[in-house]
């Protein structure tokens, strides 16, 4: 038992670290450090110069064009990616919809959608929530009726991340409402071109439009778009769920995040020494650490139990509630070492053109705290995940 | 022993809680939050007209001789409706000095606070100065000119006068500072509630007087103070608010076939929410009844660092368990999140004070 | 607004003072403040001084004997003798029986108890808890049948607080199962002389002897002393729980605890200073302090909602819990305090009679921590408190 | 990069996990908690037997050569079933300052703690002196003789020799002092988890021996660090079986017309529980793993401050949602809070090892 990587696992490691020295464009590295928003074409770059490398299929099968990597060598790509800063990846083609489609596609499916995922040619986003629907998924009453070779659908999905600059959706409709209501539920892909859909945006507490509304008004889509079989869509969609792991990106990125922040600490004066020799702050970051090395090993085991062959299961809801737990902590350290200083607005429609006095990173503390709000809420409230674990882990 | 409001102080409770539930809903309060100056002009006449901008004068400033209790009932109905209009900037910050002061033309001054007829705004706190309230490198000359960078100017794009607060030979003093006067630039912006915001550079600015050269620390340690308890009570009706949004949403909200509050596990964590509200109430009941000055100073330290705490707790959990909605601007629970967060960060964060409180 | 004290209130104070000065054992006193547990004996002399000079009416009205004290009063008087280090009043017959008697009782009932329980003549206890029943107290199984003038009663109570202690018990019997859980519940008071009872105790996790299993094999008890009506029992149930208000006599308590353990922390060395110097002692003392502080003054706007008229309601479950909370956390803090030196163990089962070189408060920190895990269970766990917070205050 | 245990340890795991499973049920426990010595002296014999004692030590004293894993999994099997069994106390404790120091008989010594034939307790802290391993008044002198007052000696009434910690003219040293020495006196008491420990009076004590002279502190400091190490495991594995029983518990338990683990409220309290459990096995993993000396005991003493908090609250979950049942000395239950407030305490405070991490 050790934390040590091999002499190739170390090769690996610096052959990352020249990759991302390379070919990790300087001006996504400048924003990402400033806490900039990047553009689509810019996330397009990014996800180009991985796939240009071959190193997008990091969690696919060989035979689909995954890396054939084993655990430690994701975990280290993985952590490295974090380390630098790198945006993540944008899951939804990559993690979520590509596995339903090598697992329940059709062949030709396979053929026209998976390369063109690994390549990032297209952006996925996801059809799952309505309004009303909530935890509750399987409740959805967005329609689609066949007629001929078409589906004709109708209604509304809501929470779709990135939406506005997706290429394609992955939806969950229902195509029957006869039965009981985890029954009748269809999983179609749908060109986001296609007439009669509309984007709306969502506005979220930092003021931020990373979420939209997405409505249907009699979009027409090829039957052949329906992925496995009519109705069976509940199926897919719990698969692709217990797919949707939390990411190992987790741990890495609060751990770069904490970095800056205790450097940030030394010049930082709630009173007349720094923060960084105030015994609350120092508790409060100890015991933060202390945690954020429970998580990762956390990480370590599930990735260790899955090389031997045991599925990670519902441990990792176990996962997801911690580590949003933590990324919410951080976030409120963040804002609480900006005292007064966090609350000029420095969200992406404040007065980002006057120049405050509040450094950037104080001023980008709110936004930041108000926008993980939402990460104990999205993908399954962590109350769901509780849910999970009590009955398919403890059996009760 | 009495723990009870006298009748003028239910009056003016209801009259308070009569504005906010009928004139002030949701949407216009985001009116005024996303107007230019970021609050409404009507409201703050109606405010003047109703005599609450004078409450916490003394009568011979033309006040009505109100104290803090007054200001607490108002401030707690204020949090309720999460109320942007500068009164805590203008009446008790500002008003909190000046009442406080030698300035020789302050009645004036107050005259126009009270009348709503000019806005004025403190200037103390300085960019990666800290919570101290003496730590300032802004410098009041003999001469009267003013240099230095203030920071988080509450009130700021509104104000007609600043009060600077900064040091002087005799120790610290205040200086009086027109928005116009020469050598000064305000950099306005919102802060993340809603309110509006500024930095005040001011380069040789002359002012028009400089003032309370013997004791301006004090006064504006006391300012504070007042301050404190305003947004505690702000915070504990925003608390209320929240928690009661948050039962309204889970009972109307329907999950796997039953009303969200009927999920235990939600039930006991709205008790929590609710709990917390009310042992804030009776933290603040104590600081307003207790008299002795060292007792009550200690007393508003610890008052903050429960504020902050259970606030934010409160904010955060009803954010939480209004699920996705929460955390949508459209939803007013969010905005009640963000004002008390802001609470809990102005003038000190909630460490800062239990260390204030530990060493008094 | 204002926590002054009147000049009549501050005179009172003083002869509240003054009377515990003179009347006060020493020798209980001195156990008090050793910790020592007091026999029934010294529990009953406390009582008796008490009730000589005429307080022991301080909640009862006073056409039954009751003092006739305003809200201040009340509080006072029970502050000094908290902080004092009095023992607490046993509640069962002074708190909770004898409410029901006055208000459902017969005239020969009242005639016949209350003055005997205001004189502490009689020790009650209560017979509510069943086991398997737990907070679901209407499910009760022990059943009263009735043969002429008198009712046979079997079955087992639980929880019996110093049950082998008492002369008298009131019980919740079953005098009917052929309804609704609640109804066919009867009230009655038994004699705890009277053939077929049996008390056995049930040690405790602190080794002590407090509460009692009470076991009834055909015992026959006079008609006359049931309470009321046959089958009403749970109305006055209810009325019994309702007055059985968290008594105000836990804050005072608590502050002159936590004041003795400041005491010792300047004696107390973890490290090389004193723990009264160290921070994170500090904090937590200063934060049990704040929490404190926001418990009494909500105990005194309840009292000060009674003096108006107002019914203090399920405010008093708030004030349970939280009191609760706070008794525990203050164990806990007096556990971390002594450290390893809190191992030894100084329960009453203990071997009390060797000398040990750890003082006698390390040692007693451990059995009160451990005591005090009931308090959050007994009188409805804090569980059950907030379900009725919800239903009764929220309305959800 | 190597999570997996090797064959070795996980054969003996099993054989720890199958001796607790079918010899070590509850009431066998309270059986050797209420002798005369506090544990069963059949039971030490069968560790002997199954080499179990032999553990930690290196070949050439007799040895298995097993290292800190094999003791943690042994540990967080022991805890499972709060084994009251002097392993700590004998092999940890005692054998880690023995086979480190330069005592010349010490190979005699190990040999017989490995048959079990005699039993050895460490003896280094004093009243109020707090945790700090150094911080000693006991005086060892030049001819051998000790005077000092030891408290908490573990396992002291069972004990054949004492390891006496103390100060010494080149620093500090350990004496060997053997339980009828003249001028020592024992008293002994049972400790609220139901372990035996004992207070040690040395008046002129002659000693055996006086060894280590040259790094007694850091000697010590190793030893302790394995035993935070094995009550630690021993913790987790307590906390296992507490939310274990606790399900048990809920389940078969109805109230209200349901079984009480289908109360939602419960339920999440139960997977706080389980969660508490496995993030701590994953520090604990951490520790084990990591090879780098400094960077080792740094996450040491972490692993003992969080140890300390979730094994307390684990411990007092599972009592709470047992309800009354989980306070009486009859369920198992609070015999495991016990047992976890004992660890939370020994060798320092939770606060006391974020302090140490946080120097580290």
């Amino acid at each position: 038992m050790d934390l040590n990587f091999s002499k190739e696992d170390l090769e690996f490691r610096d052959e990352v670290r020249e990759f991302l020295d390379k070919e990790y464009p300087k001006h996504i590295k400048e924003k990402m450090n400033n806490g900039d928003e990047l553009s689509r074409e810019e996330v397009v770059e990014w996800h180009k110069a991985v796939a240009k490398k071959g190193w997008m299929g990091h969690s696919w099968p060989v035979e689909h064009g995954g890396t054939g990597w084993d655990a430690t060598k994701v975990y280290i790509y993985l952590r490295e990616l974090a380390l630098a800063g790198c945006p993540t990846f944008v899951p939804f083609g990559l993690q979520m919809v590509a596995p339903v489609i090598w697992t329940f596609g059709s062949e030709e499916q396979k053929k026209k959608f998976l390369p063109r995922i690994l390549n990032f040619d297209d952006w996925w986003c996801q059809g799952y929530s309505e309004p009303g629907s909530g935890s509750d998924l399987a409740s959805l009453k967005c329609k689609a009726v066949r007629e001929g070779d078409e589906y004709v659908l109708n209604g509304q999905k809501t929470w779709t991340t990135l939406g506005q600059h997706a290429d394609w959706i992955f939806v969950l409709v229902r195509t029957d409402d006869s039965g009981k209501k985890q029954e009748g539920i269809t999983f179609i892909l749908v060109d986001m071109k296609t007439p009669g859909i509309e984007v709306k945006p969502i506005i979220t507490l930092d003021g931020d439009h990373e979420v939209n509304e997405v409505w249907f008004d009699n979009v027409r889509v090829p039957a052949e778009n329906v992925v496995g079989e009519e109705g069976q869509g509940w199926t897919y969609a719990k698969f692709l769920l217990f797919h949707e792991r939390s990411s190992i990106a987790g741990a890495p990125n609060m751990r770069r995040v904490l970095n800056s922040l205790k450097i940030r600490a030394k010049n930082t004066y709630h009173t007349d020494k720094p923060l960084s020799e105030d015994k609350n702050f120092q508790s409060k970051v100890a015991q933060f650490e202390l945690d954020l090395d429970a998580l990762e090993m956390t990480e370590l085991r599930g990735l260790a139990a899955m090389r031997e062959g045991k599925s990670p299961g519902a441990e990792s809801s176990l996962l997801k509630i911690k580590g949003t737990e933590l990324q919410q902590r951080l976030s409120t350290i963040a804002v609480e070492m900006a005292g007064h200083e966090g609350m000029p607005y420095g969200g992406p429609y404040g007065f980002s053109d006057v120049e405050v006095a509040a450094t950037k990173s104080d001023q980008l503390s709110a936004p930041k705290y108000l926008n993980f709000r939402k990460v104990t809420i999205y993908g399954g409230t962590n109350e769901i995940q509780k849910n999970i674990i009590a009955k398919a882990v403890l059996g009760i | 022993m009495n723990l009870s409001f006298t009748d003028e102080q239910n009056l003016l409770r209801d009259s308070v809680s009569k504005f906010c539930g009928s004139d002030y809903d949701f949407e216009t309060r985001m009116k005024s939050v996303n107007s230019d100056s970021g609050h409404n002009p009507e409201h703050w006449k109606l405010f003047a007209e109703l005599g609450w901008l004078a409450i916490p004068f003394s009568e011979d400033l033309g006040g009505l001789d109100g104290g803090d209790v007054d200001l607490s009932l108002m401030f707690e109905e204020f949090g309720k409706s999460i109320v942007v209009e500068p009164y805590l900037a203008n009446v008790v910050l500002s008003g909190g000095v000046l009442k406080r002061s030698d300035l020789e033309n302050k009645t004036d001054l107050i005259e126009h606070l009270i009348t709503g007829e000019k806005q004025i705004s403190l200037a103390n706190y300085e960019p990666q100065k800290g919570f101290n309230l003496d730590n300032v490198d802004c410098e009041i000359s003999e001469d009267g000119s003013v240099n230095g960078l203030k920071t988080t100017v509450l009130n700021a794009p509104n104000a007609d006068f600043f009060l600077v607060f900064g040091k002087h030979q005799t120790g610290h003093a205040f200086a009086l500072i027109s928005k116009d006067a020469k050598g000064s630039k305000v950099t306005t912006y919102k802060t993340y509630d809603g309110f509006v915001s500024g930095d005040l550079h001011l380069e040789n600015c002359k002012a028009d007087a400089v003032f309370s050269k013997a004791d301006a620390v004090d006064i504006l340690h006391q300012a504070i103070l007042e301050g404190i308890i305003c947004v505690s009570s702000e915070a504990i009706g925003a608390m209320e608010t929240c928690y009661k949004l948050t039962i309204e949403y889970t009972q109307q909200r329907e999950q796997f076939g039953q009303s969200l509050s009927k999920f235990q596990a939600l039930q006991h964590r709205m008790v929590d929410m609710f709990m917390e509200t009310e042992f804030s109430k009776s933290f603040l009941l104590k600081v307003l009844a207790t008299d002795d000055e060292n007792e009550r100073t200690k007393l508003i330290y610890g008052l903050k660092n429960q504020i902050a705490k259970a606030g934010k707790y409160v904010g955060e959990e009803a954010v939480q368990l209004h699920g996705g909605m929460g955390v949508t601007e459209e939803m007013s629970v969010g905005h009640y999140l963000k004002r008390l967060l802001v609470i809990t960060n102005l003038f000190g964060s909630s460490d800062y004070f239990l260390d204030k409180y530990i060493e008094s």
